[in-house]
């Protein structure tokens, strides 16, 4: 499917969808990243881990589903698909940390042009702080992907040359899904897959990164 | 068999839990939360204790009572602000009470090594961010690492499905979260479990918690709120 | 679902190792010893490897028979002199293999460690001893430890019992020994099992090893030698 | 029972059983600490760890109860009782090192007077180096018990005031169970709980280390 506009949240998660490889064991963060598994296709195997210890999770319980026992990390009850297993939180996050999962999904507030992350705290100095799992999905799969808008309510890019945001990961995103391109983050820097009722030329002028176009 | 002690209340069950002890608190929110052994502690009256949990409590059941009823000094999690952490947060605005964030995956691992007699461990986790401040780190094979210690228990409050006589535990779907790990890092562990099965009635392959790990069981029905928060 | 692939022969599940691989082999002694993949892996010729394991053979089956064939340039384990090990013993009295010894406990957190991505970890074992000798040494609240770096396999072959079309693995009583924590450990994990089941045949609260971490399954009936013999 | 004379290696592991605590979790080394299982009192409710990953190991299987599957840690068949647990051996060893066994039985070449341990290798220059979990098992449990005869078939002590053997581990044996006298390692040096067929007198006459009568 071509787009000429910017995506809406929907199509976003159907663009991550179809760049899941088949069969992959993924990761999705709280939010917006939940909505990927709505558009994997039937057929797909990606099988879903949540950090609070399961493999093979199934979509959210409702009705007589739910059981308090059974809730993704988001503390939302879920199924349970066949095939799927527990285990415990050291475990969960051994998976994790030694770079079993081929894929993570996350939201975030900004990511530099070398693919620093920041998605856990604004830097506001009379917030909790409060970080869950976030520094250790950062770092926790063989990629990394973020979705977001390119650009927050007024305007502003998400994507930067440093993060000013305190840091959740440095250096750990592989790619920027946006509602108007998509970004790879690459050892010579960021390069652009495919735009969403855009240009990259017009990126170049609303962004303060350098940007090549995707080989191939 | 072993020294696990079955009990018939869960107020026998922490006795002698001492002010100022260091309590690890399953349950990941409120999922396999020891909600009768919390509400026993309280009526035990300890205080200034150090709790380790995911959270900082939900509601005001559970932990948040606990907190509500100013017995903790410091709190060790990854995540305390939720949609209705309201009691943590006010007594964190308010400085009556201590905050150490712990990236979740760290925190497991922590207590794991507490369990497992490791000194201490490199953490690829929390690298070049604030968490990791003051930490001592070092380049391994390339990649940066954090070091990170043990986080030991005086004891370890946490819910299980069903324990038998010798204290060997299963747990139930994502309720076993923490449960496990927390097991082994305190120096006594108490159990709350919906049902307790004479010996033998436990598959050992499928055993999670060996007795080996468990000082005290009681008995006590699940309590289940289901809360929709951020985690 | 997941990529674990399901393999008719042992054959078509070592294919592809490479010359100069590091091995990481299951079984503590023959219970658990992959016997069908070993013997794969005889065939296939991969030569130049680097094997860990508990032991370093026994007889002249299994893991003794890949050091007879003179494939394995070096040997990690903990306990390489039983009482039938003289293919090893042999080989290493004419300096034709080199060895490490690693304390048994090391050896399996030290795969843990792999499998974890922990980069390093300070362990109480072996302070002291000629084992420690030139490691890094620090006190911790303490207590001394020696500072143990990870063991990563290019390939793990192991044993176990059944596994689902997703490779979710379970084990069968001490048989499963070093099993789960290769699996973690290795890029490429093969199994060998007595029975493949369908997906949901397993109980999800009973899985050992999560099918994550396994990549290839082939169907082998089980050899049983029982030796006895030093550990 | 009063004992005049040096013990036989079964009376010694009776010794030994006697004062292995109701409840106690206890990993018992390969050998002559093999024979303290026999010696354990009807109800005792001792629980066996074996480090190839079990508890509750029953006593060596015979005839149609051999199982390959079922070994214990020198690989010697064994059974199963009710309440039995296996595990893999990183969580073994975990359980070990993490000081969750309450007593650990082993057997010695050599104990020094501060209880160094040298169990594993005689330092023969041409023998095969071989350790197996007996340095884990040095440091893994609260308490670490010797079982050995106090002298070797030339007469020449095993308990010294160093070790000339290489080292198993440093300063982890808690009591000396021998032949002729039963050995507390204290901070203070060692004491002598209980004599068989000896006097502390006599045996101060042959050791070269200092012993204190035992309190109490």
């Amino acid at each position: 499917m071509v787009h000429d506009k910017p995506l809406t949240p929907d199509q976003l998660a159907a663009i991550v969808a179809r760049d899941i490889p088949e069969g992959a064991y993924v990761n999705l963060g709280i939010g917006q990243p939940t909505k990927v598994a709505d558009h994997l296709p039937a057929g797909s195997g990606v099988v879903l881990h949540t950090e609070n210890g399961m493999l093979n999770m199934g979509p959210a319980a409702v009705g007589d589903d739910v059981d308090p026992d059974l809730t993704n990390a988001g503390k939302v009850p879920v199924t349970e698909l066949p095939g799927a297993s527990y285990f415990h939180h050291a475990d969960s996050f051994a998976m994790m940390r030694g770079g079993h999962l081929d894929v993570c999904v996350l939201g975030a507030f900004q990511v530099s042009a070398t693919g620093d992350l920041a998605n856990w705290h604004t830097g506001a100095p009379d917030a909790i702080p409060a970080v869950g799992g976030a520094m250790d999905l950062a770092i926790g799969a063989k990629q990394v992907f973020v979705m977001m808008t390119l650009f927050d309510k007024k305007g502003t890019a998400k994507l930067v040359p440093e993060c000013t945001y305190p840091l959740t990961g440095v250096a750990c995103v592989s790619r920027v899904y946006t509602d108007v391109a998509v970004f790879d983050v690459g050892p010579s820097g960021l390069s652009v897959r495919e735009t969403f009722g855009t240009t990259i030329d017009e990126l170049r002028e609303r962004l303060y990164v350098p940007l090549e176009a995707a080989a191939g | 068999m072993g020294r696990t002690r079955i009990l018939e209340t869960a107020d026998e069950a922490v006795a002698g839990i001492e002010d100022g002890s260091t309590v690890l608190v399953g349950g990941f929110g409120l999922a396999g939360m020891p909600f009768d052994l919390i509400d026993a502690l309280i009526r035990q009256g300890a205080k200034d204790l150090t709790i380790v949990s995911n959270n900082a409590g939900n509601g005001e059941v559970g932990l948040a009572a606990l907190l509500q009823a100013g017995r903790v000094r410091r709190v060790l999690c990854s995540f305390p602000r939720q949609s209705d952490s309201y009691v943590f947060d006010e007594l964190y605005r308010s400085g009556r009470i201590e905050l150490e964030v712990v990236p979740q995956g760290n925190l497991a691992e922590r207590m794991r090594a507490a369990g497992a007699g490791i000194g201490a461990f490199f953490s690829p986790t929390a690298v070049g961010t604030p968490l990791a401040e003051g930490k001592e780190q070092r380049t391994i094979d390339g990649r940066d690492y954090v070091l990170e210690h043990p986080i030991k228990g005086d004891y370890a409050l946490i819910g299980a499905h069903r324990a038998d006589e010798m204290g060997n535990l299963v747990y139930r779907k994502t309720a076993r979260n923490f449960g496990p790990v927390m097991a082994t890092a305190a120096s006594t562990t108490i159990v709350q479990v919906g049902e307790v099965v004479p010996i033998g009635s436990l598959d050992p392959e499928a055993v999670v918690t060996p007795g080996i790990f468990v000082d005290r069981v009681v008995r006590a029905d699940a309590r289940h709120y289901t809360v929709q928060g951020a985690r």
